[in-house]
């Protein structure tokens, strides 16, 4: 198989929603293909449709050694890698979302506290704007809807309320969980309920659910937040920002180490100053990006640093003297 | 119905199974993908070698228990839709028996264990048999309805109480000694498979030549006859549904202590519906839940190796197997090529 | 010119040659009896004509055209109607629905729910078959159900009638009732294929008697040359012996005693039982004659412990029992032969084997330690398949398979041999042929003989009059005379049943 | 407990519970005549799923959301004739079958979606049904806002239920479906094709649950993402049951199962210190204590799951 040696292989396991979810599984697809195109790489992929296929999975594809590299994306990838990892152990695996401390493994996990920081201080600054037709007037309260209460989410909404509090101690921040990440029927109802009670900026951190929190805040003339990619298209006027986790440069990241001969096994934790996550501009007046820039820089150099559990952000907004 | 009726059942399953692959063929031919290919992993991947056979059998395990569980009902004219919720619980509980448990020794842990997790399964069964029994509630709607509680009450005991300290809601790890043996060593294939055999060939004992399953057979296909003839109908419905239940609650907990090493949050992607599935394609026979549940175990590991080297799409797995599942539930096609006629000997089976 | 004519006609059901080149031909306006024993051939025949069976082989004509029957819509359309042996009755629908489904009346598209009533109510009062038609099946007597049987046939005009077994469950002024209506139509130019296995009764209504034996034709004869004897013999292929009327005395010793027992009917409707005191010593049959829907079948639920009395007790051998369940009522000795043996008798789907031992399975004889005695239970099926001469192919059958005699003769020969003192049996002749009929009679003389008590429930006063030591006659849930059977006579018999008491 | 009380009685979770209830309710009707003849129903899912991608297809195509509906009623029905071959003409096990169908709907759905959008996750937005807001309704104090403004699928659903109680108990089809369920053999015996009203029942089953999937696909969003039945077509079967095989019953127990979600989602937003997972059980809970103390015993029809065969030979 001399002649076939041309192009580097990679494999990748996505999590278990699958490819579609408009949010990590497809980001990471995204990055893929850019690998496809830009680093002239091939790849095999697969979507598992249980936890309990990880293991199998990835002992397929480590079995054919013929991959330079294979990547699990998802947490709940953990358990799996670290037996097939301990099993293969010159086979170079990548995670992405969680860590795993083996030698042949490269860890890529996510500060999620500090994208949810980020639009929640932009939303504590709308939700006080006058003369916007989108925002309740003399209410200020904010909402986020999660696929549901898993630490990942959880960590994202802490990071939400911290951000909007942190701006604007006057606002109100609500949260729910729709219990399902593929009902969005389901997950306009909820915002409906919040919309109800004058929530005028909502975030939707809940996968393909959240694209029916995104058609009732527009049926209401109200902001909606995106999540993980730009979904400003599916409601030009009415999408505030964007969420942004950007899987897609990590796992690019990730295949370009390996092909630069760089792959350092261990723990990458990505955040703001990593560029890996962030926040699109959208309809974000200049004057709230100015503010909220500055806000990113000093979570950047660590200057400030998010509470990643909804409990911690009272305590630290008060140790923070707000 | 007979060994004879078991073997002709299954010659149309099979006929069934490769018309749906025929079919099948189509649709992965139309899509521009090749059949040939397609098909050889499928067979490789689920029979080709020893992992691939391993990966099938982990893949049949919880559904020879899920399958079983909606069958033994099935006898009693019980429609259990539940095994999914009473195989939560029957996970959550194993695995933190096995964790609590893990001053004992090993065999012991593990017995303990397991019995746990089917009585944690037996308990959840109780209520939709408790509910049908006494006031005639349809364990239908009980046991959609307790799916949804068991899977919200596990993962809210999970975080409350039995959480592992790492980023994830998640039980800890299962020390090896609290674990199911594996049997070849690095596929999990656990003793689970065992225990999954053992409780057929007692449920086909309890069915075929049990007072319990002679009371519990006459119930399901006439209660007044029963009654009649001095069996105490609600006793043996609450029996019938507790069993079940318990089957069910040991499919997490061999999933739980022989697959994951933990309970994890919404772990199941269906199991127990699946086995309403394999429960109907057995047919009458406890035996035949083992090859059914072969059946589906088999596409689903034959189904990676599709995917991973034939690059055929997820989704186009997925239609090729609920064809299978609808061909396989239409015997009289599969007699129809083998130009037999399927004597209507099951008339009135009993299931509502 | 025949109404209709079945040539050669074969049917086999797997093994079974259900009829076997069978020739049947009726007149227009004749009134034809089709005889023959249990499991003769002859609803399979029917069956055919009605189009709810196809023929393995034969043709069938009606008026002397060849006639394709494949479904009861043609044979409706060809003017045939049926009464079945087993009701074709939607158990929860109402007498109304059931009558007029398939030919509803409408109004602006609607079913004409009045209209169908008026309808009803009409044919009912035109040939005396009352029913009420807002009732729901399941609760309205078996010879009820019967009723509206006839009556949806009747509704739907047919020239060729077949009534399988009509008169099983009807009352001698019933019969004679359903006989006028028969004669009526028979005047009309109907023609009537009446399967009966009273011969009393064919040798009364009948024109014509066609024979059928294990599928095959013996012969079809007028009437006024037949003998009852001469149809036994050409049904059977021999004669049958009369019973051994040696009756011993009654014992003194009450087994079984109903002590001011009520049953309360539905919200606001009288009692279904109201105030019945019995009591039946050891070695005497006591009769309950009655009109079919009096309260007959309350009193067999409530001494079987399958329906709790409003009132009263129940003693079984001195001890109270009331409110036991059924299992617990049995097992103190307790043989019992249901009214309903389709409903609550035998499990269809299992075996006969299987069904050999419901209610008897948790002895010492057929379990040990939880674990059913496979080879005793099958050893049990084959003595009662032999003794009870129960017509199957193999005790591993369903039972459901079997006709409707020899599920009959499989359950009296199970409740038989269980261990017993006291015996319930409710219509435990019910469609069975000469021959069973014959047997079974025996066998409940025999038991009476051994010392056991007999409570005989039974809508056919021959029945009653034949076996009883004592009579008990039922009416509007009260036992309005009990009487020494000798003291009787069947006009009286009749007079009471029908609540005329004072003419008596 | 003003707070709770708050939570419970508030107008709004009445005007969600209609949004809510109207596809299980349509797809319970559809439950409800399948079953009353004879044919068990695990199906639903699968056909809501096709009704909700045909409904975006149509509008997709032609523009017209509600020639988007059409076909929606259409594809549904097109499953549901699946169904009904399989189980009345095949003998299929009527529950195999309906979950098969599931599966194939889930997959063949998600399929053609990449196939036509080149999309794996949800397709692009399509022209919707829009609200109507109904002049005297929406007039009515207190009540105007809760019944006034709703697709106008909202009203068509209600007047469906509504028709199609009337088609099951009042005309002579209805008698003929509930006599089939009950008793094939009798409805056969009094000239009733058998066959003939199973098919019409468990297509029509199809097309009032296609009609519900195009109530999630074009009524409450406009596009059609995978899955995203999301477990209502379970949902509808219980409501079917627990409504005693009657539309309106299964409009009734739609309501209940809805109304009890309002509440949970409301008990959310309001922030009230319960776990999420012990707020979101709450509907099924009370589901299950609600049927516990229910007077209503219905039983399925008799002949429901069996297979009709008319003699041996036909
Ligand atoms: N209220 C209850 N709580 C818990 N379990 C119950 C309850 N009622 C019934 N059961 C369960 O149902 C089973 C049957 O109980 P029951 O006492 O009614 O039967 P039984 O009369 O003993 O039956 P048999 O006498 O035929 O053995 C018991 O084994 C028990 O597990
Ligand atoms: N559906 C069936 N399947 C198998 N065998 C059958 C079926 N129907 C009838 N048979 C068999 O065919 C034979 C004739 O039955 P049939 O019902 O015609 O008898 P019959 O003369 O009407 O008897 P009875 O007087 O008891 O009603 C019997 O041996 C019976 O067991
Ligand atoms: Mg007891
Ligand atoms: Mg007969």
């Amino acid at each position: 198989s001399g002649a076939a040696a041309a192009k580097p292989r990679v494999a990748i396991v996505f999590a278990t929603g699958g490819l579609g979810d408009k949010s990590f599984n497809d980001s990471a697809y995204d990055g893929m293909k850019r690998a496809e195109k830009e680093l002239g790489i091939e790849f095999d992929k697969v979507e598992p449709q249980a936890v309990a296929e990880y293991e199998s999975l990835l002992m397929r594809f480590a079995q054919t050694r013929k991959y330079d590299l294979i990547i699990s994306i998802g947490f709940d990838q953990a358990d799996a890698l670290q037996v097939v990892s301990a099993r293969f152990p010159n086979q170079k695996f990548a995670i992405v979302d969680t860590v795993v401390d083996a030698p042949n493994v490269a860890s890529y996990a996510y500060r999620e506290a500090e994208r949810g920081f980020v639009v929640g201080a932009i939303a504590g600054l709308t939700t006080a704007k006058k003369g916007d037709p989108r925002v309740v007037a003399d209410k200020q309260i904010v909402g986020v809807i999660g696929g549901m209460d898993i630490p990942l989410i959880r960590a994202n909404v802490a990071g939400y309320i911290a951000g909007a509090r942190y701006v604007n101690p006057k606002v109100q921040v609500k949260y729910a969980y729709v219990g399902h990440w593929a009902d969005p029927a389901k997950c306009k109802e909820m915002a409906n309920a919040m919309l109800d009670e004058g929530v005028d900026v909502l975030w939707l951190a809940a996968g393909r659910s959240g694209l029916g929190g995104i058609k009732a805040a527009e049926e209401r003339n109200r902001y909606a937040i995106g999540a993980d990619s730009d979904q400003g298209y599916l409601a030009p006027n009415n999408i505030l920002t964007n969420g942004m986790k950007l899987v897609d440069n990590t796992v690019y990241m990730a295949i370009d180490a390996v092909l630069k001969g760089k792959f350092t096994p261990g723990i990458n934790l990505l955040g703001l100053s990593e560029g890996a996550l962030g926040y699109s501009k959208n309809l974000v007046p200049a004057d709230i990006i100015a503010q909220v820039d500055k806000l990113a820089a000093k979570v950047a150099s660590g200057e400030l640093e998010v509470p990643d559990d909804i409990d911690k952000v009272e305590p630290w907004l008060k140790a923070l003297g707000k | 119905m007979g060994l004879r009726g078991d073997v002709s059942r299954f010659a149309y399953s099979a006929v069934a199974v490769l018309l749906a692959l025929l079919i099948g063929a189509v649709l992965i031919g139309a899509s521009g993908y090749s059949v040939k290919e397609a098909y050889s992993n499928l067979l490789v991947g689920a029979f080709g070698g020893v992992y691939s056979l391993a990966t099938t059998v982990v893949m049949s395990t919880p559904l020879l228990f899920t399958g079983l569980a909606v069958a033994f009902a099935f006898q009693c004219g019980l429609f259990n839709v539940g095994a999914e919720g009473q195989l939560y619980v029957g996970a959550l509980t194993s695995a933190v028996v096995a964790l609590a448990l893990s001053g004992l020794p090993p065999a012991l842990r593990v017995i303990m264990a397991l019995a746990a997790g089917a009585g944690a399964g037996a308990a959840l069964g109780f209520v939709p048999g408790y509910l049908k029994a006494k006031i005639g509630a349809h364990e239908v709607i009980t046991t959609i309805m307790l799916n949804y509680i068991a899977i919200s009450l596990t993962t809210f005991m999970v975080k409350a109480y039995f959480r592992d300290p790492g980023p994830v809601d998640q039980t800890v790890l299962l020390p090896p000694g609290s674990r199911l043996p594996e049997l070849v060593p690095g596929t999990r294939v656990s003793l689970g498979i065992v225990v999954g055999i053992l409780a057929v060939a007692l449920l086909d004992r309890v069915i075929r030549g049990s007072v319990l399953g002679y009371e519990i057979q006459a119930v399901g296909r006439n209660p007044h006859a029963a009654e009649y003839g001095g069996v105490n109908v609600r006793a043996r419905t609450i029996q019938a549904m507790m069993i079940s239940g318990a089957v069910a609650g040991l499919a997490g907990s061999v999933e739980a202590m022989g697959t994951l090493y933990r309970f994890i949050p919404y772990f199941s992607p269906g199991y127990g519906f699946t086995g309403i599935a394999v429960a109907v394609i057995a047919g009458q026979s406890m035996w035949a839940v083992i090859p059914a549940a072969v059946l589906f175990g088999a596409l689903q590991s034959g189904g990676q190796s599709m995917q991973l080297f034939a690059g055929i799409p997820m989704e186009l797995m997925t239609m090729v197997q609920g064809l299978v599942i609808l061909f396989v539930a239409a015997p009289t096609l599969g007699s129809m090529f083998l130009g037999l006629r399927l004597r209507s000997s099951e008339k009135g089976g009993g299931r509502a | 010119m025949y109404a209709v004519r079945m040539e050669n006609i074969t049917k086999c059901f797997g093994n079974v040659v259900a009829n076997d080149g069978v020739r049947f031909a009726a007149l227009p306006g004749e009134i034809h009896c089709l005889l023959g024993e249990n499991g003769a051939g002859k609803s399979t025949l029917m069956r055919i004509l009605f189009g709810l069976y196809r023929a393995d082989s034969g043709s069938i004509y009606v008026n002397e055209q060849l006639a394709n029957i494949a479904g009861p819509r043609d044979a409706i359309s060809l003017g045939i109607g049926m009464v079945h042996q087993h009701f074709m009755l939607a158990e929860r629908l109402t007498v109304a629905e059931n009558i007029v489904a398939g030919c509803e009346p409408r109004r602006n598209g609607l079913l004409d729910y009045d209209r169908a009533r008026r309808q009803i109510r009409e044919v009912s009062e035109r040939y005396g078959l009352a029913v009420d038609p807002n009732a729901v099946i399941e609760e309205i007597s078996v010879g009820q159900q019967q009723r509206v049987e006839i009556i949806k046939a009747l509704m739907r005009g047919a020239r060729v009638l077949i009534l399988d077994e009509p008169t099983a469950v009807l009352t001698p002024p019933e019969v004679d009732e359903l006989f006028a209506v028969m004669r009526a139509l028979r005047e009309s130019g109907t023609t009537i294929v009446f399967i009966t296995h009273k011969l009393k009764e064919t040798m009364e209504i009948s024109d014509r008697v066609t024979v059928l034996r294990d599928g095959k034709t013996i012969g079809t004869i007028d009437t006024s040359d037949a003998t009852p004897d001469s149809l036994v013999e050409m049904m059977v292929g021999r004669s049958l012996p009369v019973h051994d009327d040696q009756r011993m005395p009654p014992g003194e010793v009450v087994l079984l005693e109903l002590k001011d027992v009520s049953v309360a009917g539905r919200k606001g409707s009288r009692a279904r039982l109201d105030g019945v005191s019995l009591a039946v010593r050891s070695g005497e049959v006591l009769g309950i004659a009655g009109v079919d829907g009096n309260g007959q079948l309350e009193l067999e639920e409530v001494v079987t412990g399958l329906r709790r009395p409003s009132k009263g007790r129940i003693m079984l051998i001195g001890k109270d029992v009331t409110g036991l369940d059924t299992g617990r009522i049995k097992d103190r000795g307790v043989a019992y032969i249901p009214s309903d043996r389709l409903k609550r008798g035998m499990v269809d789907s299992l075996s006969l084997a299987r069904n050999s031992v419901l209610g008897v399975h948790r002895c010492a004889d057929f379990s040990r330690r939880g674990a059913l005695l496979e080879n005793a239970v099958r050893e049990h099926a084959q003595t009662i398949v032999a003794k009870y001469d129960v017509r199957a192919e193999s005790i591993d059958q369903p039972m459901g398979s079997l006709s409707g005699g020899n599920q009959q003769k499989m359950l009296v020969g199970r409740e038989l041999a269980r261990p017993h003192s006291i015996v319930i049996a409710a219509q435990p002749t019910r469609g069975l042929d000469v021959g069973a009929t014959h047997y079974i009679r025996e066998q409940i003389l025999s038991s009476r003989n051994t010392g056991k008590a007999v409570l005989l429930i039974s809508a056919e006063l021959d029945e009653v009059l034949e076996l009883s030591d004592r009579i008990a006659v039922i009416y509007e849930g009260r036992i309005v005379d009990v009487r020494p059977a000798s003291q009787f006579t069947e006009r009286e018999l009749g007079l009471l049943m029908t609540g005329q008491r004072n003419e008596v | 407990m003003s707070g709770f009380a708050d939570v419970v009685f508030n107008m709004n979770n009445l005007t969600a519970t209609i949004r809510m209830a109207t596809p299980i309710a349509l797809a319970a009707m559809g439950g409800a005549f399948s079953e009353r003849s004879g044919v068990v129903n695990i199906g639903l899912e699968g056909m809501m799923l096709a009704g909700a991608f045909c409904g975006v297809l149509g509008s997709h195509f032609t523009g017209s959301p509600w020639l988007g509906v059409l076909l929606a009623v259409v594809g549904g029905g097109l499953v549901g004739a699946v169904l009904a071959v399989f189980a009345i003409r095949l003998k299929a096990d009527h529950v195999v079958t309906g979950v098969g169908i599931n599966i194939l709907a889930s997959g063949a759905t998600t399929w053609l979606m990449q196939v036509i959008w080149k999309r794996k996750g949800a397709t692009d937005l399509v022209a919707g049904l829009g609200t109507w807001s109904v002049p005297g309704l929406r007039d009515i104090p207190m009540l105007g806002t809760v019944l006034g403004m709703h697709s106008p699928l909202v009203y068509i659903s209600l007047i469906l239920i509504v028709l199609g109680w009337v088609l099951m108990f009042r005309t002579p089809l209805g008698l003929r479906i509930r006599m089939t369920g009950e008793h094939p053999e009798a409805a056969d015996t009094v000239g009733i094709n058998v066959r003939a009203v199973q098919y019409f029942c468990v297509i029509l089953s199809g097309c009032l649950a296609g009609l519900g999937g195009a109530y999630l696909s074009l009524a409450q969003l406009n596009w059609f993402s995978k899955d995203m039945s999301a477990g209502r077509g379970y949902m509808a079967l219980a409501a079917c049951i627990f409504g005693g095989w009657n539309p309106i019953g299964g409009l009734g127990a739609s309501f209940l199962f809805s109304f009890t979600d309002a509440i949970q989602m409301r008990m959310q937003t309001a922030q009230i210190p319960l776990p999420v997972e012990i707020i979101q059980m709450i509907p099924y809970l009370l589901t299950i204590l609600i049927l516990a103390g229910a007077v209503v015993r219905s039983r399925p029809p008799a002949a429901l799951g069996k297979h009709y065969e008319a003699g041996q030979a036909r």
